[in-house]
């Protein structure tokens, strides 16, 4: 392989790496305090594009007043779907609350389709996300710089959220010991309605960031991202915000370095994610930076 | 408990109240039936609206038929197959069975019209498929006919644009793995353009990738190290626009080819100024009136719909022209009657040109070759079979 | 019949049990004491299999079961009650019995599900010793019963009953007394005494209530943090100073 | 301070509280003793709200409190040092420590106690950045006791405090709970440790599987046949 | 007494469903006895992911991937060799696989051994997982599947699918087989080795303190479940005659979760009144897609509107009712019989 080759496949791969991760986090935070798998997280991540495509069409707004918005709303969004679809079901079996989550990600498409229609849209061009930049035999599209910088942001905002905050410290609470938290005279509903805001916020800010670089928006566009980044996040350790963004830019690095490195293999590159996905989850259950948890008997 | 129970009971009562009623309808005297069979949702769904809307058309302007001197009046049953094979089947059965039409129409999709086509030869029932270009769909099943080229003409005809108006001797194949439009039609070019040029390594790699894969960087930077004279990528139009897209952000400046599928606005609203300069084979072209018919349905198209059609709907048109055609002369609303008349119809004028079945139901047909340009599908030219 | 070698289980920094060595002989009746939080637990699961000690050897009638899987420990004759009640909720009475039953049927998925003559007969005689292992804690009635609506003391027999429907030589109890009141536990050491006749076993029984075990043990091991402080009859126990100082807080 | 009538707790089929009542007043230690599962914990988890009462009122200076939410039951003036410590083990001690002063705005206040809570405790100022689950049993108990102060309750419960302690921390733990009683925090008590319990206790309680069988100041049960011989080992 | 009653009244009840199902296959339409012959798939493939999911507590998302596998297999053994050429006109299919053609029972009993052998292979070290970590890796197994079945070109066909399957599927068929899953299912978990299954679902610790072989007691359940997967498949295949690997998406495997949480977790009865109500539910609902007009209100078509309708009440049985129609219950006579008196009893006379 040519050099500059290598250097672009790299760059491909820290650029679609960086989206994961940043879609990832918001996967990992949810599970972090529900130890839910949010499986209509996918879906939040499509709302969040359409309610910027249609802020910024239907409503003419300045694309970054449309994207606040956008972001705003999902992350609105977000917080009724715990209200209604999680928490009625707290109690109750983690099986139940997985087929809810399963029920709600169904829902959340099919309304999807019957509103958006099932024909793509195209997001229209913001110059300073579209144009090519080139670095030396390297080129690469600007959003794809702009996307790891809010990728790093969001982690070292996030990390001062959980680690320095009040809120922060609730939070850890409420994910390990719900009644403890209760105790503390934490409001519980509040902190877990509020780590889905964040989350389903980051799940926003990430469906407009995959449309700047992939602007085509149809009612099931979160479904693969959404398992991706699922599977990223159990890579990296499941409720652990580094590891997100580690499973994020790995897996980013593996998808397009087995398509770099074999090429014959190509048609096999969705297989790959979730043959690592099984690898670590026989290897490492609790993936690479998770924590092992003891069964008690 | 017994709250959930009653309320899904009731639902489904009423539905199928509401549903039965609804099929059962006044099965007048003086109704002919079209079944239009189509994915409005899922996938493929704005290939099946395309279709509709073409089908919807004929039917405003040619409502009735006249049969033995009796005028009939055409009534659509549409069903949505969901881009599902076994949706599909049951949208069929339901048609045939339910609906009670003499003729079908449809589907965009081939493997749904494959899912859906048993069924039609069950009952007996002739369906005219619009743009499934897949060799199998007519196989086999006396009772599909088709208004569309195949596959391997399609093929044929991008191979051949490739070497003599490209100047092409270096190609390469992306596949949309799991399509198996784009499977077939990558194969066709393939072995074409490998006999044109003598070569077997004429094809430089055949990169793959799958429904609803969104980043194409990696195979595209393997692309832009082979420095083909030309990239053949057919598939769905969103994947290909964004490969296109993807593709000339990396600074690939080769011609890019594909087949009927990208003739779609979604093409260029998603790929814009990237996918200027794709060339693709398609049924039909505004600028080149095939028939006197043509022209007819440019302008009642834009009358009704405000824009310029699609080569898709056009066919969508023809389907129905053409189960008129054949009631009229069978001069008989059994279907059988209808199916032996549609089985033998020689030169039958469409808006999409010149329609001749052959013995699998196919037609031969010319195909035309656009290109994108300024934001538009521009005529190249046409090729005959 | 069973005893363990310097039996060590370490999670992480935490030494639970540090060089266990327990001995007992066939047909004895043997507590194991201490506080809360000794190791007392974690000492039994060691035992069956549920966790693979640190370090250590535990033989069971001169064969060295260390590391084996808790089912094949049962299998060897071992069977084992639980501190927080584990019966299963979704089965009554009868099906908690007969689900222990099974390992000595020795049947298979065809056999059992084609229901084979051969599986009929066993299917008889577990519903039969089962029936009569019920009847022997008066559980008999509420066969049909599910298991969780029975009263706490009930379940505790339950639980019990459901050891020793896997046959065992070796009974462990893990505080089979806890949540009843004093009469309840005296009642119960009677009836732990009388199964041990009856079924011709060995028991292994943890407590904290040192008075209830006095009477039905005949030799005692006293755990503190892990480890042994001190082991020999009821009265020995009873009189040691350091079991007095570490084991009832006295000041 | 805290008034319990005929208080009835199920779970599932288990009828785990049947009608207890008894009063907790002001400035004094309460103390409930009995058996595992004779529904002392249940006690003290209907009172702050983690368990829902099917029967019953729960009152706290006159005002129902049953039915309302823990975060609001604990505003109140109520906190619960629960069995099993459920300290935050992943978080430093001085975490834990901030997460009992939770409903507290006084930062000030809040700094304050934690002053306090570390000369209480020395050994948590120690391992004030270590992670909780890293802590020994008997620190991990002074972290308990020193997290639910730090809301400066008005009636502190506390379930089994002295469980799997050595002797010497358990004393330490009494010595403690008797200085914050003597500065005016009420003490409501759940043992198994019955002799250590009584013996710092104003009035004791007795519980057999849900009922309560017996009652009377603490040196008064102490020195009962009955809890002599059921709770105290005694006779041995 | 009661016993022989209830036993006369289930033989009559089910030569009541024989007959039905005669008189509904001879007098039908085409599209209803289809209809009814999906629901009697569908019986098949929830009654198989009910013994993972309710009766052994495995949460397993990877049917659509053993069903694909059914499918195949029975689909590739019973076609000529003829057909064969007609679909694989792109690459020529692997000559042995060219010429082995099987009669159809044996070829569906094939489908669900070459099953349930991948749910051996790579499907049981997945059970060391537990819960939502096994629902995803199943999961992954299963588009794994679905990958490799795409690419294998001159094995499967590839993305172009199969076409012209022999239509197997008929009524009596598929009724069969659904009969059969239904008695298999009632013999197998009411027997002591079904026993041991529900104990390591209600509490794995305790079961195997019990001597219950936990690990190979999932293990079995995972590969009787797939075996059954994989015939489910392999009828549908046989019922559509085309497949192809876009078919056998997570999609499938929800539709048929649904199925089992619908009727009831744990539940044989559940999951056949489930399997019914969703098959016909779906259909009945196609209304909805229709244009409409209620009263004043007239809509143009609006597609999609039946599978929201649809998901709504999905959700609406997820949270106010959790444990499905049928709870963990199964039918009896007893308590059928005991509805009809307990309306007479209180004189209701709204029995419509």
């Amino acid at each position: 392989m040519e050099l500059s080759t290598f250097f672009q496949q790299l760059t491909n791969a820290l650029s679609l790496g960086s989206l994961y991760a940043l879609i990832a986090i918001g996967y990992t935070m949810v599970y972090g305090i529900l130890r839910l798998i949010n499986f209509a997280h996918g879906d939040v991540f499509m709302l969040g594009a359409y309610f910027a495509f249609y802020a910024a069409t239907s409503l003419a707004m300045p694309w970054w007043v449309a994207f606040i918005v956008a972001i705003g709303l999902t992350a609105m969004f977000g917080m009724g779907l715990e209200r209604v679809a999680y928490r009625p079901l707290r109690d109750s079996p983690k099986i139940s609350v997985m087929i809810s989550a399963i029920g709600a990600s169904f829902l959340i498409e099919n309304v999807g389709i019957v509103v958006f229609g099932g024909r793509p849209k195209s997001f229209p061009s913001i110059p300073l996300f579209d144009t090519v930049v080139h670095l030396g035999p390297v080129s690469v599209l600007s959003v794809s710089l702009f996307i790891p910088v809010i990728t790093a942001a969001i982690l070292v905002a996030l990390l001062w959220i959980v680690n320095g905050t009040k809120t922060g410290l609730a939070m850890r609470a409420v994910s390990t010991d719900l009644d403890a938290a209760r105790l503390m005279a934490i409001d519980v509903n509040r902190t877990i309605s509020m780590t889905f805001g964040i989350g389903s916020l980051l799940a926003g800010l990430g469906g407009i960031m995959w449309t700047m670089k992939y602007p085509q928006l149809n009612p099931l566009m979160g479904v693969m991202p959404g398992l991706k980044c699922f599977i990223a996040a159990v890579i990296g350790g499941i409720g652990n915000i580094p590891g997100a963004v580690l499973g994020g830019f790995l897996l980013g690095v593996l998808e397009i370095m087995i398509v770099a490195f074999l090429p014959e293999l190509t048609g096999y590159r969705d297989a790959f994610a979730f043959v690592l996905l099984i690898v670590v989850l026989l290897v490492k259950p609790s993936g690479l930076l998770g924590k092992h948890q003891a069964v008690k008997v | 408990m017994k709250k959930a129970i009653l309320v899904i009971v009731a639902i489904a009562i009423v539905a199928s109240v509401v549903g039965c009623s609804k099929a059962e309808t006044k099965t007048d005297a003086n109704v002919v039936k079209f079944g239009v069979f189509e994915p409005l949702t899922g996938a493929n769904a704005a290939g099946g609206a395309e279709e509709l809307d073409g089908i919807r058309l004929a039917q405003e302007l040619y409502p009735t038929v006249t049969v033995g001197g009796k005028e009939y009046k055409i009534e659509l049953a549409i069903a949505d197959n969901k881009s599902d094979k076994v949706e599909a089947a049951n949208a069929g059965q339901r048609l045939v069975d339910s609906d009670k039409v003499q003729v079908v129409l449809g589907s965009w999709g081939s493997g749904l019209s494959m899912a859906a086509g048993p069924v039609f030869k069950d009952a007996q029932i002739p369906a005219i498929g619009l743009s499934c270009t897949n060799p199998l769909v007519t196989k086999d099943n006396p009772f599909y006919f088709r208004v569309c080229f195949l596959d391997p003409f399609q093929g044929t005809v991008m191979a051949n644009y490739a070497y003599k108006d490209v100047g092409a001797r270096k190609a390469v194949i992306i596949r949309e793995v799991s399509n198996d439009y784009s499977v077939g039609l990558a194969k066709f070019f393939a072995d074409s353009f490998k006999a044109l040029t003598g070569d077997q390594g004429s094809i430089l790699a055949e990169l793959n990738y799958n429904t609803n894969d969104q980043d194409f960087s990696a195979q595209l930077t393997q692309v832009k190290s082979l420095k083909p004279d030309v990239i053949f990528a057919p598939g769905n139009y969103t994947e290909s626009a964004l490969i296109i897209k993807q593709a000339r952000e990396l600074g690939i400046a080769a011609p890019f080819l594909g087949g009927d599928t990208w003739e779609i606005a979604e093409f260029i609203n998603v790929g814009k100024q990237a996918v200027e300069g794709a060339v693709m084979s398609a049924f039909f072209d505004n600028d080149a009136p095939l028939t006197p018919l043509s022209k007819v349905f440019v302008e009642s198209y834009q009358k009704k719909y405000g824009k310029l059609p699609s080569g898709t709907a056009v066919l969508g048109f023809d389907g129905y022209l053409l189960a008129i055609d054949a009631i009229k002369r069978a001069d008989s609303v059994d279907p059988l009657k209808i199916r032996d008349a549609v089985a033998a119809t020689k030169d039958f004028a469409g808006a999409a040109g010149y329609v001749t079945l052959d013995a699998n139901g196919d037609p031969i047909k010319s195909a035309v070759i656009k290109e994108v340009k300024g934001g538009k599908f521009v005529f190249k030219t046409t090729v005959a079979p | 019949m069973i005893s363990t070698k310097d039996v060590s289980m370490r999670f992480g920094g935490l030494t639970a049990v540090s060089d266990l060595n327990i001995e007992i002989q066939k047909n004895e009746i043997v507590g194991l004491i201490g506080p809360n939080g000794a190791g007392k637990t974690t000492a039994f699961n060691t035992i069956t299999g549920v966790y693979k000690p640190t370090e250590g050897r535990v033989i069971f009638k001169g064969r060295d079961i260390t590391g084996q899987k808790p089912h094949a420990i049962t299998r060897l004759g071992i069977a084992r009650t639980f501190q927080n009640i584990r019966l299963w909720k979704d089965m009554d009475v009868l099906e908690n019995v007969l689900v222990a039953c099974h390992l000595r049927m020795d049947v298979g998925v065809a056999a059992s599900t084609l229901h084979l003559p051969g599986y009929r007969a066993k299917e008889r005689r577990s519903r039969e010793f089962a029936m009569s292992l019920l009847e022997s804690v008066g559980l008999a009635d509420q066969a049909r019963e599910a298991a969780t609506s029975l009263p706490y003391g009930k379940q505790r027999r339950l639980e019990i009953v459901r050891a020793l429907a896997t046959e065992p030589a070796l009974l462990l109890l893990d505080e089979p007394a806890a949540g009843m009141n004093p009469q309840e536990s005296l009642e119960l050491m009677d009836f732990i005494g009388s199964i041990r006749d009856r079924y011709d076993l060995t028991i292994l029984l943890i407590e904290h209530h040192m008075q209830v075990v006095m009477g039905v043990c005949s030799r005692m091991y006293v755990l503190d943090y892990g480890v042994t402080i001190a082991h020999g009859t009821p009265d020995e126990i009873r009189r040691d100073p350091k079991v007095i100082e570490a084991y009832l807080g006295v000041d | 301070m805290l008034r319990i009538d005929d208080l009835s707790v199920h779970y599932g089929g288990i009828h785990a509280l049947q009608g207890i009542s008894f009063e907790v007043p002001e400035g004094k230690i309460v103390t409930l003793i009995g058996a595992n599962g004779a529904g002392k914990s249940t006690t003290l988890k209907s009172v702050v709200g983690l368990v829902k009462p099917s029967g019953g009122s729960i009152s706290l200076d006159g005002a129902r409190v049953d039915g309302l939410a823990t975060r609001d039951i604990v505003r109140r003036g109520v906190v619960l040092a629960p069995e099993g410590r459920r300290i935050f083990p992943d978080l430093t001690s001085e975490e834990n420590l901030e997460l009992g002063a939770f409903m507290r705005d006084d930062k000030a206040g809040v700094a304050a106690d934690k002053r306090r809570m570390y000369s209480l405790f020395p050994r948590l100022e120690e391992r004030r950045r270590q992670k909780a689950g890293t802590l020994s049993g008997g620190e991990q108990q002074m972290l308990a006791v020193a997290r639910a102060l730090m809301s400066r309750p008005k009636l502190l419960m506390m379930d089994e405090p002295s469980l799997g302690l050595a002797p010497l921390i358990v004393k330490m733990i009494f010595d403690i709970v008797k200085a914050i009683n003597a500065e005016g925090t009420t003490i409501l008590l759940v043992e198994q440790n019955a002799k250590a319990a009584l013996e710092i206790a104003d009035f004791g309680y007795v519980l057999e599987t849900g009922r309560i069988t017996m009652s009377g100041p603490g040196r008064e049960l102490l020195a009962d046949d009955g809890v002599r011989k059921a709770y105290l080992g005694e006779g041995l | 007494m009661k016993i022989k009653r209830n036993t006369l009244l289930s033989l009559a009840g089910i030569a009541l469903l024989v007959g039905a199902i005669a008189v509904a296959d001879a007098t039908l339409g085409r599209f209803s006895v289809r209809i009814l012959n999906l629901s009697a798939i569908y019986i098949v493939l929830a009654l198989s992911l009910n013994l993972l999911n309710g009766f052994t507590g495995l949460f397993s998302l990877g049917h659509a991937g053993f069903m694909a596998v059914g499918a195949y297999v029975s689909a590739l053994l019973t076609m000529s060799p003829a057909q064969k050429d007609m679909n694989f006109f792109l690459e020529p299919i692997v000559p042995f696989l060219r010429d082995l053609q099987l009669p159809f029972p044996l070829a569906l009993l094939a489908a669900g051994a070459c099953a349930g052998l991948v749910a051996v292979v790579i499907g049981v070290p997945a059970l060391r997982l537990r819960d939502d970590y096994l629902a995803i890796a199943t999961l992954g197994f299963a588009e794994i599947i679905r990958v490799l079945i795409t690419n294998a070109q001159s094995l499967t066909n590839g993305a172009q699918g199969l076409k012209a399957i022999t239509k197997y599927s008929t009524t009596w068929v598929v009724w069969s087989v659904a009969a059969l899953s239904v008695a298999f299912m009632l013999a197998l978990v009411r027997s002591s080795y079904g026993r041991t299954m529900k104990a390591v679902r209600d509490d794995e610790v305790a079961a195997e303190a019990m001597g219950v072989n936990v690990f190979k007691v999932k293990s079995t359940s995972f590969v009787i479940s797939s075996f059954m997967a994989g015939v489910g498949g392999a009828l549908l295949g046989h019922m559509i005659t085309t497949i192809d690997p876009k078919m056998f998406t997570l999609t499938l495997t929800f539709n048929i979760l649904l199925i089992v949480v619908l009727g009831g977790n744990g539940s044989i009865t559940g999951s056949v009144i489930g399997a019914i109500v969703v098959t016909v539910l779906m259909e009945a609902l196609r209304f909805l897609d229709m244009p409409m007009n209620f009263l004043f209100i007239k809509t143009d078509g609006l597609p999609g509107l039946r599978m929201v309708i649809f998901s709504i009440l999905l959700m609406i049985v997820v949270l106010y009712r959790q444990r499905g129609l049928m709870g963990n219950k199964e039918f009896n006579w007893d308590d059928f019989l005991g509805i009809f008196r307990r309306k007479g009893a209180s004189g209701a006379g709204g029995r419509s």
